[in-house]
């Protein structure tokens, strides 16, 4: 641990914080867990980039897809949301109630020439691109596990 | 978050004013497409005020482009920041879009 | 659960944060580690005498006596910071390394004739007045343990 | 969090911005402290842009207090939120202090 500088900021080294959260599938619960989660990683100075940028679009398209594809938008069936970060890493775990998806049968690459005009279709390949990792994190695969370093 | 839409000399200007999002973005498309209906060929679509945007909102866009070109006009967009330039590059749709630096110039560019 | 309200706002009652935090035994820290841990209780919507009066209150005592009774301000020694908070309360744990203390043994009461112009030995009876509950954390008797039920 | 002092007639006049709180009580000791040794006999501490209050400032305050006593001086309080209020009645304080609602009553009452 680094002995945080001396006008008593904090050692954010030592630092690390958790949130869960469960919410009933409706897409306009989104943008508020983005707002929470964010605020998470500003408190650990993460980049504005990955506050303004990586973390609310990969997480946006976990929960949309948790909330419409997972749970069918049924709004009996939840989402829950677990967040851990610290000085290293964001870890989010998005689970839904739903039989669980194939992550890597189910990403397209929507930049070819076919794909380009398509209107769905982009949201595990932007959560890939903005995450150093996504997985599924149980066997059934409605749990969605995405990482992300503090650059 | 809320779109506005005003005319400016034939050209219809929509701010998007906070997230474009799967909550939010039927409600985008609605606003543009009746103005289709009512007639109107240029649009163009000012994201100044815009905090991010999720597939779904790229989705919406890509959508109102073809049914505008279908309709023989046109939909251009400006004013992208950094983070969002970055989105439309990644998912190439840079190559899809007419994407201005600033209003004025896409206004001037119809 | 309840479904939150209609504008999408946050189903409070499944939210859960948590916090850790390590520190260098030096009082300095003690304004930001306050501030970031009443940033989390504004967060579950705790009222604003707890964020700017009961919590800031009682956690600067306990994290100034686990500075400067437990660790004796030695810089080489920390204090270990954890809080958790959902709809129903926050708890937060304060480690010092210390020798350990006996909270009941150590408490005065200030406010009669012959403390009141004491110049210290409010901070575990502020603590106490603040707080729902005040304890020991483990046998030891260097972690106490401070409860504040959500108003 | 800072100090600053000014004086207001005969009254030495100090504004708590921020905490007082243990990293920083020494800093109001000492400057009030350093006045009266100047020959100041009365003050005002004015604790209207104060956030919170710890244990050792409390104890600062009343350390200033008895000392400024013992030169036939006074020190009057000032301006404390209900927060700042409820902490001085339940630690009976405010049976020590003359504590004044505003600025302007503190200062008419020496
Ligand atoms: N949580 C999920 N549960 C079930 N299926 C999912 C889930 N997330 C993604 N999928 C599947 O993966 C496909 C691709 O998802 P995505 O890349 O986000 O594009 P889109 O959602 O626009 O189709 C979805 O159409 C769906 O079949
Ligand atoms: N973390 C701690 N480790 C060891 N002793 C402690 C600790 N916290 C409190 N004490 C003991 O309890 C006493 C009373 O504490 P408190 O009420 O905060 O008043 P003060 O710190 O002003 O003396 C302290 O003087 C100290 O002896």
């Amino acid at each position: 641990m680094t002995d945080g500088s001396d006008d008593g900021s904090l050692p954010l080294d030592s630092m690390r914080l958790a949130l869960d959260l469960e919410i009933p599938s409706d897409v306009r619960y989104i943008e508020q867990v983005v707002e929470l989660v964010t605020r998470q990683c500003a408190q650990l100075s993460f980049t504005a980039r990955h506050c303004a940028f990586n973390v609310p679009v990969a997480l946006s398209e976990a929960l949309a897809n948790a909330i419409l594809r997972g749970n069918g938008e049924d709004r009996e069936k939840h989402v829950r949301i677990h967040a851990s970060l610290d000085y290293m890493r964001l870890v989010m775990e998005v689970a839904d109630e739903g039989e669980g998806f194939d992550l890597d049968d189910c990403t397209i690459d929507p930049t070819t020439d076919e794909n380009l005009e398509r209107v769905d279709g982009r949201g595990l390949f932007l959560m890939r691109k903005l995450m150093d990792s996504v997985e599924r994190f149980n066997d059934r695969g409605n749990v969605v596990r995405l990482t992300l370093r503090r650059a | 978050m809320s779109f506005s839409i005003k005319k400016q000399g034939e050209i219809v200007v929509v701010d998007v004013e906070g997230q474009l999002i799967v909550g939010n973005r039927q409600e985008l498309k609605q606003k543009v497409l009746d103005e289709l209906e009512k007639g109107e060929k240029r649009f163009l679509i000012d994201f100044s005020q815009t905090g991010y945007i999720d597939s779904s909102g790229l989705g919406v866009l890509v959508s109102l482009s073809k049914k505008i070109r279908e309709q023989g006009g046109e939909l251009r967009l400006a004013n992208l920041n950094d983070d969002l330039k970055t989105l439309f590059e990644l998912t190439k749709l840079d190559t899809l879009f007419q994407i201005a630096d600033t209003r004025e110039r896409a206004l001037e560019s119809f």
